[in-house]
Protein backbone atom coordinates (compact mmCIF):
# COMPACT_ATOMS: atom_id res chain seq x y z
CA UNK A 1 0.00 0.00 0.00
CA UNK A 2 1.19 3.59 -0.81
CA UNK A 3 1.13 6.48 1.09
CA UNK A 4 1.11 9.87 0.49
CA UNK A 5 1.43 12.95 3.19
CA UNK A 6 1.30 16.39 2.19
CA UNK A 7 1.69 19.70 3.53
CA UNK A 8 2.43 19.84 7.41
CA UNK A 9 2.02 15.81 7.87
CA UNK A 10 4.56 15.53 5.22
CA UNK A 11 7.03 17.88 7.21
CA UNK A 12 6.42 16.42 10.96
CA UNK A 13 6.18 12.74 9.30
CA UNK A 14 9.52 13.64 7.06
CA UNK A 15 8.81 11.94 3.96
CA UNK A 16 6.42 12.63 1.03
CA UNK A 17 5.55 8.92 0.99
CA UNK A 18 6.18 5.52 1.87
CA UNK A 19 5.28 1.90 0.37
CA UNK A 20 3.83 0.19 3.56
CA UNK A 21 2.13 -3.38 4.36
CA UNK A 22 0.17 -2.58 7.62
CA UNK A 23 -1.25 -6.12 9.14
CA UNK A 24 -4.12 -8.42 7.90
CA UNK A 25 -6.52 -6.61 11.22
CA UNK A 26 -5.89 -2.94 9.44
CA UNK A 27 -9.15 -3.21 6.77
CA UNK A 28 -10.31 0.95 6.81
CA UNK A 29 -8.69 4.43 7.13
CA UNK A 30 -9.29 4.44 10.69
CA UNK A 31 -7.54 1.47 11.09
CA UNK A 32 -4.84 2.41 8.80
CA UNK A 33 -4.37 6.27 10.83
CA UNK A 34 -3.98 4.00 13.86
CA UNK A 35 -1.15 1.73 12.58
CA UNK A 36 0.39 4.80 11.21
CA UNK A 37 0.95 6.39 14.45
CA UNK A 38 3.16 3.60 15.63
CA UNK A 39 5.44 3.64 13.31
CA UNK A 40 7.13 6.63 14.59
CA UNK A 41 7.17 9.49 17.12
CA UNK A 42 6.71 11.92 13.93
CA UNK A 43 3.97 9.65 12.27
CA UNK A 44 2.15 10.01 16.16
CA UNK A 45 2.29 13.87 16.05
CA UNK A 46 1.14 13.93 12.38
CA UNK A 47 -2.03 11.91 13.22
CA UNK A 48 -2.66 12.79 16.44
CA UNK A 49 -5.75 14.73 15.79
CA UNK A 50 -7.89 13.18 13.42
CA UNK A 51 -9.81 16.56 13.29
CA UNK A 52 -7.46 17.84 11.28
CA UNK A 53 -6.28 14.88 9.31
CA UNK A 54 -8.03 14.18 5.81
CA UNK A 55 -7.91 11.43 3.60
CA UNK A 56 -8.08 10.50 0.01
CA UNK A 57 -8.26 6.52 -1.38
CA UNK A 58 -7.28 6.56 -4.35
CA UNK A 59 -7.37 10.16 -5.19
CA UNK A 60 -11.04 10.36 -3.79
CA UNK A 61 -11.63 12.33 -1.27
CA UNK A 62 -13.00 9.55 1.34
CA UNK A 63 -13.70 9.38 5.07
CA UNK A 64 -12.59 6.97 7.95
CA UNK A 65 -14.45 4.58 7.75
CA UNK A 66 -13.53 3.86 4.10
CA UNK A 67 -11.55 0.10 3.44
CA UNK A 68 -8.00 0.07 2.41
CA UNK A 69 -6.45 -2.32 1.10
CA UNK A 70 -2.32 -3.42 -0.13
CA UNK A 71 -3.32 -2.12 -3.69
CA UNK A 72 -4.46 1.21 -2.74
CA UNK A 73 -3.04 4.84 -2.77
CA UNK A 74 -3.78 6.39 0.39
CA UNK A 75 -3.12 9.99 0.69
CA UNK A 76 -3.32 12.25 4.11
CA UNK A 77 -3.28 15.57 4.36
CA UNK A 78 -4.69 18.62 6.62
CA UNK A 79 -7.74 20.71 4.92
CA UNK A 80 -6.78 22.67 1.62
CA UNK A 81 -6.24 26.03 1.70
CA UNK A 82 -6.09 26.54 -2.64
CA UNK A 83 -7.51 29.15 -4.62
CA UNK B 1 -14.19 20.69 -20.51
CA UNK B 2 -10.97 22.71 -19.19
CA UNK B 3 -8.72 22.83 -16.25
CA UNK B 4 -5.43 23.28 -16.05
CA UNK B 5 -2.96 22.85 -13.08
CA UNK B 6 0.80 24.66 -14.03
CA UNK B 7 3.52 26.33 -12.46
CA UNK B 8 3.29 29.18 -15.52
CA UNK B 9 0.93 32.26 -15.00
CA UNK B 10 -1.72 32.84 -17.21
CA UNK B 11 -2.74 35.74 -19.59
CA UNK B 12 -6.58 36.14 -18.54
CA UNK B 13 -7.63 38.01 -21.01
CA UNK B 14 -6.27 35.66 -23.42
CA UNK B 15 -7.91 32.98 -21.92
CA UNK B 16 -11.09 34.74 -22.01
CA UNK B 17 -10.99 35.85 -25.88
CA UNK B 18 -10.22 32.41 -26.68
CA UNK B 19 -13.00 31.12 -24.72
CA UNK B 20 -15.26 33.34 -26.06
CA UNK B 21 -14.27 33.33 -29.87
CA UNK B 22 -16.55 32.62 -32.95
CA UNK B 23 -18.94 31.38 -29.90
CA UNK B 24 -21.98 33.84 -30.35
CA UNK B 25 -24.52 31.94 -28.34
CA UNK B 26 -22.74 33.10 -25.50
CA UNK B 27 -24.39 36.20 -23.60
CA UNK B 28 -22.26 36.47 -20.07
CA UNK B 29 -18.83 35.53 -18.94
CA UNK B 30 -18.05 36.07 -15.38
CA UNK B 31 -14.87 35.47 -14.08
CA UNK B 32 -13.14 34.74 -10.54
CA UNK B 33 -8.95 35.45 -10.57
CA UNK B 34 -7.60 35.46 -7.44
CA UNK B 35 -4.15 36.87 -6.17
CA UNK B 36 -1.41 36.42 -3.33
CA UNK B 37 -1.72 39.15 -1.07
CA UNK B 38 0.93 40.99 0.85
CA UNK B 39 -0.59 40.50 3.93
CA UNK B 40 -2.90 37.07 5.66
CA UNK B 41 -4.03 37.39 9.34
CA UNK B 42 -2.41 41.03 10.00
CA UNK B 43 0.58 39.95 9.34
CA UNK B 44 3.24 40.41 6.43
CA UNK B 45 3.34 37.71 3.50
CA UNK B 46 6.92 38.44 1.72
CA UNK B 47 5.94 34.94 -0.92
CA UNK B 48 4.10 31.43 -1.00
CA UNK B 49 4.42 28.14 -2.16
CA UNK B 50 1.51 26.12 -2.88
CA UNK B 51 1.47 22.37 -2.62
CA UNK B 52 -0.92 20.02 -4.14
CA UNK B 53 -1.45 16.61 -4.81
CA UNK B 54 -0.33 16.03 -8.89
CA UNK B 55 -3.06 13.89 -10.50
CA UNK B 56 -5.62 14.05 -7.46
CA UNK B 57 -5.64 17.98 -8.29
CA UNK B 58 -6.85 17.40 -11.92
CA UNK B 59 -9.45 14.81 -11.39
CA UNK B 60 -11.15 16.94 -8.76
CA UNK B 61 -11.13 19.96 -10.46
CA UNK B 62 -12.80 18.35 -13.66
CA UNK B 63 -15.29 16.70 -11.21
CA UNK B 64 -16.04 20.13 -9.72
CA UNK B 65 -16.24 21.32 -13.77
CA UNK B 66 -18.87 18.38 -13.96
CA UNK B 67 -20.73 18.78 -11.51
CA UNK B 68 -20.87 22.94 -12.54
CA UNK B 69 -21.83 21.62 -16.16
CA UNK B 70 -24.85 19.46 -14.20
CA UNK B 71 -26.17 22.35 -12.66
CA UNK B 72 -26.52 25.51 -14.98
CA UNK B 73 -26.45 25.47 -18.30
CA UNK B 74 -22.65 26.76 -19.53
CA UNK B 75 -21.19 26.89 -22.76
CA UNK B 76 -17.92 26.59 -21.34
CA UNK B 77 -15.68 26.26 -18.04
CA UNK B 78 -12.48 27.07 -17.61
CA UNK B 79 -10.48 26.78 -14.43
CA UNK B 80 -6.46 27.79 -14.04
CA UNK B 81 -5.09 26.84 -10.95
CA UNK B 82 -1.12 27.30 -9.79
CA UNK B 83 1.19 25.53 -7.59
CA UNK B 84 5.38 26.19 -6.84
CA UNK B 85 6.30 29.56 -5.13
CA UNK B 86 4.21 32.99 -5.94
CA UNK B 87 4.86 36.08 -4.71
CA UNK B 88 2.52 38.92 -3.44
CA UNK B 89 0.45 40.25 -6.67
CA UNK B 90 1.22 36.87 -8.46
CA UNK B 91 -2.03 35.73 -10.05
CA UNK B 92 -3.06 31.79 -7.83
CA UNK B 93 -6.51 30.89 -9.48
CA UNK B 94 -8.25 31.78 -12.81
CA UNK B 95 -12.36 30.69 -13.02
CA UNK B 96 -14.17 31.61 -16.30
CA UNK B 97 -17.83 30.20 -16.67
CA UNK B 98 -19.52 31.38 -19.83
CA UNK B 99 -23.66 30.91 -20.34
CA UNK B 100 -26.53 32.45 -22.54
CA UNK B 101 -27.44 34.28 -19.43
CA UNK B 102 -25.48 36.08 -16.58
CA UNK B 103 -26.95 34.36 -13.76
CA UNK B 104 -26.04 30.93 -14.56
CA UNK B 105 -22.25 32.56 -15.35
CA UNK B 106 -22.51 34.17 -11.95
CA UNK B 107 -24.04 31.04 -9.80
CA UNK B 108 -21.71 28.67 -11.91
CA UNK B 109 -18.54 31.06 -10.66
CA UNK B 110 -19.20 31.12 -7.69
CA UNK B 111 -20.12 27.75 -6.92
CA UNK B 112 -16.60 26.53 -8.42
CA UNK B 113 -14.61 29.02 -6.09
CA UNK B 114 -16.37 27.68 -3.32
CA UNK B 115 -16.34 23.91 -3.89
CA UNK B 116 -12.38 24.89 -5.18
CA UNK B 117 -11.57 26.17 -1.83
CA UNK B 118 -12.60 23.11 0.36
CA UNK B 119 -12.38 20.18 -2.28
CA UNK B 120 -8.91 20.69 -4.34
CA UNK B 121 -6.05 19.23 -2.93
CA UNK B 122 -3.89 22.69 -2.68
CA UNK B 123 -2.00 24.13 0.68
CA UNK B 124 -0.65 26.81 0.60
CA UNK B 125 2.87 27.54 2.71
CA UNK B 126 3.39 30.99 3.42
CA UNK B 127 6.82 33.11 4.11
CA UNK B 128 6.40 35.70 7.27
CA UNK B 129 9.04 37.52 8.68
CA UNK B 130 8.79 34.83 11.50
CA UNK B 131 9.46 31.79 9.42
CA UNK B 132 7.40 29.74 7.14
CA UNK B 133 3.55 29.25 7.92
CA UNK B 134 0.96 26.70 6.87
CA UNK B 135 -2.34 28.17 6.20
CA UNK B 136 -5.28 26.81 8.36
CA UNK B 137 -8.48 26.46 6.35
CA UNK B 138 -11.17 28.55 7.10
CA UNK B 139 -14.35 27.96 8.38
CA UNK B 140 -15.95 30.66 5.91
CA UNK B 141 -14.77 28.34 3.02
CA UNK B 142 -16.88 25.53 4.67
CA UNK B 143 -19.69 27.22 4.84
CA UNK B 144 -19.60 28.94 1.69
CA UNK B 145 -19.45 25.50 0.36
CA UNK B 146 -21.88 23.85 2.51
CA UNK B 147 -24.96 26.63 1.06
CA UNK B 148 -24.84 24.98 -2.18
CA UNK B 149 -25.03 21.43 -1.54
CA UNK B 150 -28.33 22.42 0.83
CA UNK B 151 -29.59 24.25 -2.16
CA UNK B 152 -29.89 23.35 -5.11
CA UNK B 153 -31.62 26.26 -6.62
CA UNK B 154 -29.66 29.12 -8.59
CA UNK B 155 -29.58 31.27 -5.38
CA UNK C 1 -13.57 56.04 -9.37
CA UNK C 2 -13.67 54.51 -12.86
CA UNK C 3 -16.66 54.38 -15.19
CA UNK C 4 -15.99 54.80 -18.99
CA UNK C 5 -19.23 54.97 -21.57
CA UNK C 6 -17.23 54.56 -25.39
CA UNK C 7 -18.05 53.53 -28.39
CA UNK C 8 -14.73 51.91 -28.71
CA UNK C 9 -13.80 48.41 -28.02
CA UNK C 10 -11.86 47.09 -24.63
CA UNK C 11 -9.02 45.01 -23.97
CA UNK C 12 -10.24 42.76 -20.48
CA UNK C 13 -6.83 41.43 -19.77
CA UNK C 14 -5.23 44.96 -20.00
CA UNK C 15 -8.08 46.22 -18.09
CA UNK C 16 -7.53 44.09 -14.94
CA UNK C 17 -3.90 44.01 -15.41
CA UNK C 18 -4.27 47.58 -14.87
CA UNK C 19 -6.39 47.41 -12.45
CA UNK C 20 -4.58 45.03 -9.68
CA UNK C 21 -0.74 46.22 -11.23
CA UNK C 22 1.28 47.19 -8.05
CA UNK C 23 -1.97 46.38 -5.50
CA UNK C 24 -0.82 43.76 -3.24
CA UNK C 25 -4.00 43.89 -0.85
CA UNK C 26 -6.46 42.57 -3.47
CA UNK C 27 -6.85 38.90 -3.29
CA UNK C 28 -10.00 38.40 -5.44
CA UNK C 29 -11.17 39.99 -8.82
CA UNK C 30 -14.25 39.47 -9.51
CA UNK C 31 -15.34 40.05 -13.33
CA UNK C 32 -18.61 40.25 -15.84
CA UNK C 33 -18.21 40.21 -19.65
CA UNK C 34 -21.53 40.87 -21.79
CA UNK C 35 -21.40 39.96 -25.20
CA UNK C 36 -23.82 40.53 -28.09
CA UNK C 37 -26.00 37.01 -28.80
CA UNK C 38 -26.31 36.01 -32.37
CA UNK C 39 -29.51 35.24 -30.83
CA UNK C 40 -32.97 36.60 -28.66
CA UNK C 41 -35.85 35.44 -27.65
CA UNK C 42 -35.49 32.10 -30.54
CA UNK C 43 -34.77 34.79 -33.44
CA UNK C 44 -31.30 35.42 -34.98
CA UNK C 45 -29.73 38.80 -33.90
CA UNK C 46 -27.28 40.28 -36.71
CA UNK C 47 -26.78 43.45 -35.49
CA UNK C 48 -27.75 46.02 -32.21
CA UNK C 49 -27.63 49.39 -31.73
CA UNK C 50 -26.99 50.73 -28.62
CA UNK C 51 -28.67 54.16 -27.91
CA UNK C 52 -27.72 55.91 -24.27
CA UNK C 53 -28.03 59.37 -22.78
CA UNK C 54 -25.39 61.04 -22.72
CA UNK C 55 -24.53 62.63 -19.50
CA UNK C 56 -26.56 60.61 -17.30
CA UNK C 57 -25.32 57.65 -18.11
CA UNK C 58 -22.23 58.21 -16.44
CA UNK C 59 -23.78 59.77 -13.53
CA UNK C 60 -25.75 56.89 -12.79
CA UNK C 61 -23.06 54.47 -13.21
CA UNK C 62 -20.98 56.84 -10.87
CA UNK C 63 -24.11 56.53 -8.51
CA UNK C 64 -24.24 52.70 -9.09
CA UNK C 65 -20.47 52.46 -8.29
CA UNK C 66 -20.49 54.63 -5.03
CA UNK C 67 -23.16 52.72 -3.71
CA UNK C 68 -21.02 49.22 -4.36
CA UNK C 69 -18.31 51.11 -2.60
CA UNK C 70 -20.55 52.26 0.41
CA UNK C 71 -21.77 48.56 0.64
CA UNK C 72 -18.57 46.15 0.46
CA UNK C 73 -15.09 47.10 1.19
CA UNK C 74 -13.65 47.03 -2.36
CA UNK C 75 -10.08 48.35 -3.75
CA UNK C 76 -11.13 49.07 -6.94
CA UNK C 77 -13.68 48.72 -9.25
CA UNK C 78 -14.32 49.81 -13.16
CA UNK C 79 -17.32 49.61 -15.06
CA UNK C 80 -16.87 49.92 -19.05
CA UNK C 81 -20.07 50.10 -21.25
CA UNK C 82 -20.22 50.52 -24.95
CA UNK C 83 -22.82 52.56 -27.30
CA UNK C 84 -23.50 52.23 -31.04
CA UNK C 85 -23.54 49.52 -33.82
CA UNK C 86 -22.19 46.66 -32.36
CA UNK C 87 -22.20 42.86 -34.04
CA UNK C 88 -22.96 39.21 -32.30
CA UNK C 89 -19.96 38.48 -30.05
CA UNK C 90 -18.66 41.78 -29.60
CA UNK C 91 -18.36 42.84 -26.56
CA UNK C 92 -21.00 45.14 -24.49
CA UNK C 93 -19.92 45.70 -20.48
CA UNK C 94 -17.17 44.50 -18.07
CA UNK C 95 -17.92 45.21 -15.20
CA UNK C 96 -14.63 44.24 -12.64
CA UNK C 97 -14.56 44.77 -8.67
CA UNK C 98 -11.11 43.94 -6.53
CA UNK C 99 -11.52 42.71 -3.40
CA UNK C 100 -9.37 41.60 -0.24
CA UNK C 101 -11.71 38.57 -0.15
CA UNK C 102 -14.02 36.74 -2.87
CA UNK C 103 -17.41 36.99 -0.87
CA UNK C 104 -17.29 41.38 -1.50
CA UNK C 105 -16.07 40.69 -5.00
CA UNK C 106 -18.36 38.44 -6.44
CA UNK C 107 -21.32 39.93 -4.25
CA UNK C 108 -20.15 43.84 -6.00
CA UNK C 109 -19.95 42.49 -9.59
CA UNK C 110 -23.20 41.22 -9.54
CA UNK C 111 -25.14 43.86 -7.59
CA UNK C 112 -23.22 46.30 -10.23
CA UNK C 113 -24.43 44.60 -13.32
CA UNK C 114 -28.05 43.80 -11.70
CA UNK C 115 -28.30 47.93 -11.09
CA UNK C 116 -26.93 48.16 -14.67
CA UNK C 117 -29.29 46.53 -16.35
CA UNK C 118 -32.42 48.46 -14.53
CA UNK C 119 -31.17 52.13 -14.23
CA UNK C 120 -28.21 52.49 -16.55
CA UNK C 121 -30.44 54.94 -19.53
CA UNK C 122 -29.00 52.71 -22.51
CA UNK C 123 -31.64 51.11 -25.24
CA UNK C 124 -30.97 48.24 -27.52
CA UNK C 125 -32.23 48.02 -30.90
CA UNK C 126 -31.96 44.61 -32.76
CA UNK C 127 -31.50 44.26 -36.14
CA UNK C 128 -33.36 41.04 -37.20
CA UNK C 129 -34.47 39.07 -40.43
CA UNK C 130 -37.76 40.72 -39.66
CA UNK C 131 -36.30 44.53 -39.30
CA UNK C 132 -35.13 46.39 -36.07
CA UNK C 133 -36.47 45.64 -33.01
CA UNK C 134 -36.27 47.29 -29.44
CA UNK C 135 -35.61 44.97 -27.20
CA UNK C 136 -37.99 45.18 -24.33
CA UNK C 137 -37.08 45.02 -20.04
CA UNK C 138 -37.26 41.71 -18.45
CA UNK C 139 -39.06 41.22 -15.23
CA UNK C 140 -36.33 39.12 -14.35
CA UNK C 141 -33.53 41.83 -14.50
CA UNK C 142 -35.87 44.04 -12.45
CA UNK C 143 -36.45 40.91 -9.48
CA UNK C 144 -32.64 40.76 -9.72
CA UNK C 145 -32.30 44.30 -8.95
CA UNK C 146 -35.08 44.26 -6.30
CA UNK C 147 -33.32 41.74 -4.03
CA UNK C 148 -30.62 44.16 -3.68
CA UNK C 149 -32.87 46.69 -2.58
CA UNK C 150 -34.46 44.15 0.38
CA UNK C 151 -31.69 42.66 1.76
CA UNK C 152 -29.17 44.52 2.61
CA UNK C 153 -26.84 41.41 3.38
CA UNK C 154 -24.06 40.14 1.57
CA UNK C 155 -26.18 37.31 0.36
CA UNK D 1 -38.09 73.56 -20.46
CA UNK D 2 -35.58 70.66 -22.60
CA UNK D 3 -37.49 67.38 -23.34
CA UNK D 4 -35.51 64.73 -24.53
CA UNK D 5 -37.38 61.31 -25.81
CA UNK D 6 -34.84 58.23 -26.32
CA UNK D 7 -35.44 54.18 -27.95
CA UNK D 8 -38.92 53.75 -29.57
CA UNK D 9 -40.28 57.05 -27.70
CA UNK D 10 -38.02 59.05 -30.21
CA UNK D 11 -38.98 57.11 -33.23
CA UNK D 12 -42.52 57.64 -32.21
CA UNK D 13 -42.17 61.40 -31.52
CA UNK D 14 -39.90 61.76 -34.75
CA UNK D 15 -37.47 64.13 -32.81
CA UNK D 16 -34.62 63.80 -29.99
CA UNK D 17 -35.74 66.35 -28.36
CA UNK D 18 -37.59 69.37 -28.25
CA UNK D 19 -37.82 73.17 -26.21
CA UNK D 20 -41.19 73.28 -25.53
CA UNK D 21 -43.11 76.32 -22.96
CA UNK D 22 -46.06 74.18 -21.39
CA UNK D 23 -49.18 76.60 -19.74
CA UNK D 24 -48.37 77.35 -15.90
CA UNK D 25 -50.38 74.74 -14.77
CA UNK D 26 -48.33 72.27 -16.01
CA UNK D 27 -45.90 71.52 -12.37
CA UNK D 28 -45.45 67.86 -12.44
CA UNK D 29 -44.02 65.40 -14.86
CA UNK D 30 -48.09 63.85 -15.18
CA UNK D 31 -49.01 66.68 -16.09
CA UNK D 32 -45.91 67.25 -18.39
CA UNK D 33 -46.74 64.54 -20.11
CA UNK D 34 -50.70 64.76 -20.48
CA UNK D 35 -50.05 68.49 -21.83
CA UNK D 36 -47.33 66.67 -24.53
CA UNK D 37 -49.38 64.12 -25.56
CA UNK D 38 -51.78 67.21 -27.82
CA UNK D 39 -48.96 67.65 -29.24
CA UNK D 40 -49.27 65.87 -31.98
CA UNK D 41 -50.96 61.77 -33.46
CA UNK D 42 -46.95 60.72 -32.68
CA UNK D 43 -46.76 61.99 -29.21
CA UNK D 44 -50.02 60.73 -28.17
CA UNK D 45 -48.86 57.60 -29.34
CA UNK D 46 -45.85 56.99 -27.70
CA UNK D 47 -46.62 58.58 -24.34
CA UNK D 48 -50.26 56.05 -24.11
CA UNK D 49 -48.89 54.26 -21.77
CA UNK D 50 -47.31 55.50 -18.59
CA UNK D 51 -46.36 52.09 -17.27
CA UNK D 52 -43.60 52.13 -20.32
CA UNK D 53 -42.22 56.02 -20.39
CA UNK D 54 -39.66 56.28 -17.58
CA UNK D 55 -38.92 59.72 -16.66
CA UNK D 56 -36.26 61.34 -15.80
CA UNK D 57 -35.64 65.19 -14.50
CA UNK D 58 -32.06 66.89 -14.73
CA UNK D 59 -30.54 63.09 -15.48
CA UNK D 60 -31.80 61.70 -12.15
CA UNK D 61 -34.95 58.83 -12.41
CA UNK D 62 -38.03 60.54 -10.85
CA UNK D 63 -41.70 59.31 -10.62
CA UNK D 64 -44.44 60.96 -12.28
CA UNK D 65 -45.06 63.19 -9.42
CA UNK D 66 -41.81 65.06 -9.70
CA UNK D 67 -42.18 68.86 -10.40
CA UNK D 68 -41.06 70.61 -13.20
CA UNK D 69 -40.18 73.70 -14.01
CA UNK D 70 -38.75 75.79 -17.29
CA UNK D 71 -34.75 75.24 -16.40
CA UNK D 72 -35.66 71.63 -16.34
CA UNK D 73 -34.19 69.13 -18.53
CA UNK D 74 -37.10 66.07 -18.70
CA UNK D 75 -35.90 62.89 -20.71
CA UNK D 76 -38.50 60.53 -21.25
CA UNK D 77 -37.99 57.48 -22.48
CA UNK D 78 -38.86 53.18 -22.34
CA UNK D 79 -37.26 50.80 -19.45
CA UNK D 80 -33.40 50.61 -19.84
CA UNK D 81 -32.08 47.44 -21.79
CA UNK D 82 -28.69 47.74 -20.98
CA UNK D 83 -25.86 45.42 -19.80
Amino acid sequence: MKVLYFAWLRTKIGTAQEVVEPPAGVADVAGLVEWLKTRSPGHADALANADVVKVAVNQEHVGYDHPVGPHDEVALFPPVTGG
Amino acid sequence: MAVRVQAEDFDMGAEVAALTAGRPSIGGVASFLGLVRDVAGGAPVTAMTLEHYPGMTERQLETIEAEARARWPLDDVLIIHRYGRLEPGDRIVLVVTASAHREAAFDACRFLMDWLKTKAPFWKLEDTPDGERWVAAKASDDAAAARWADDQSTR
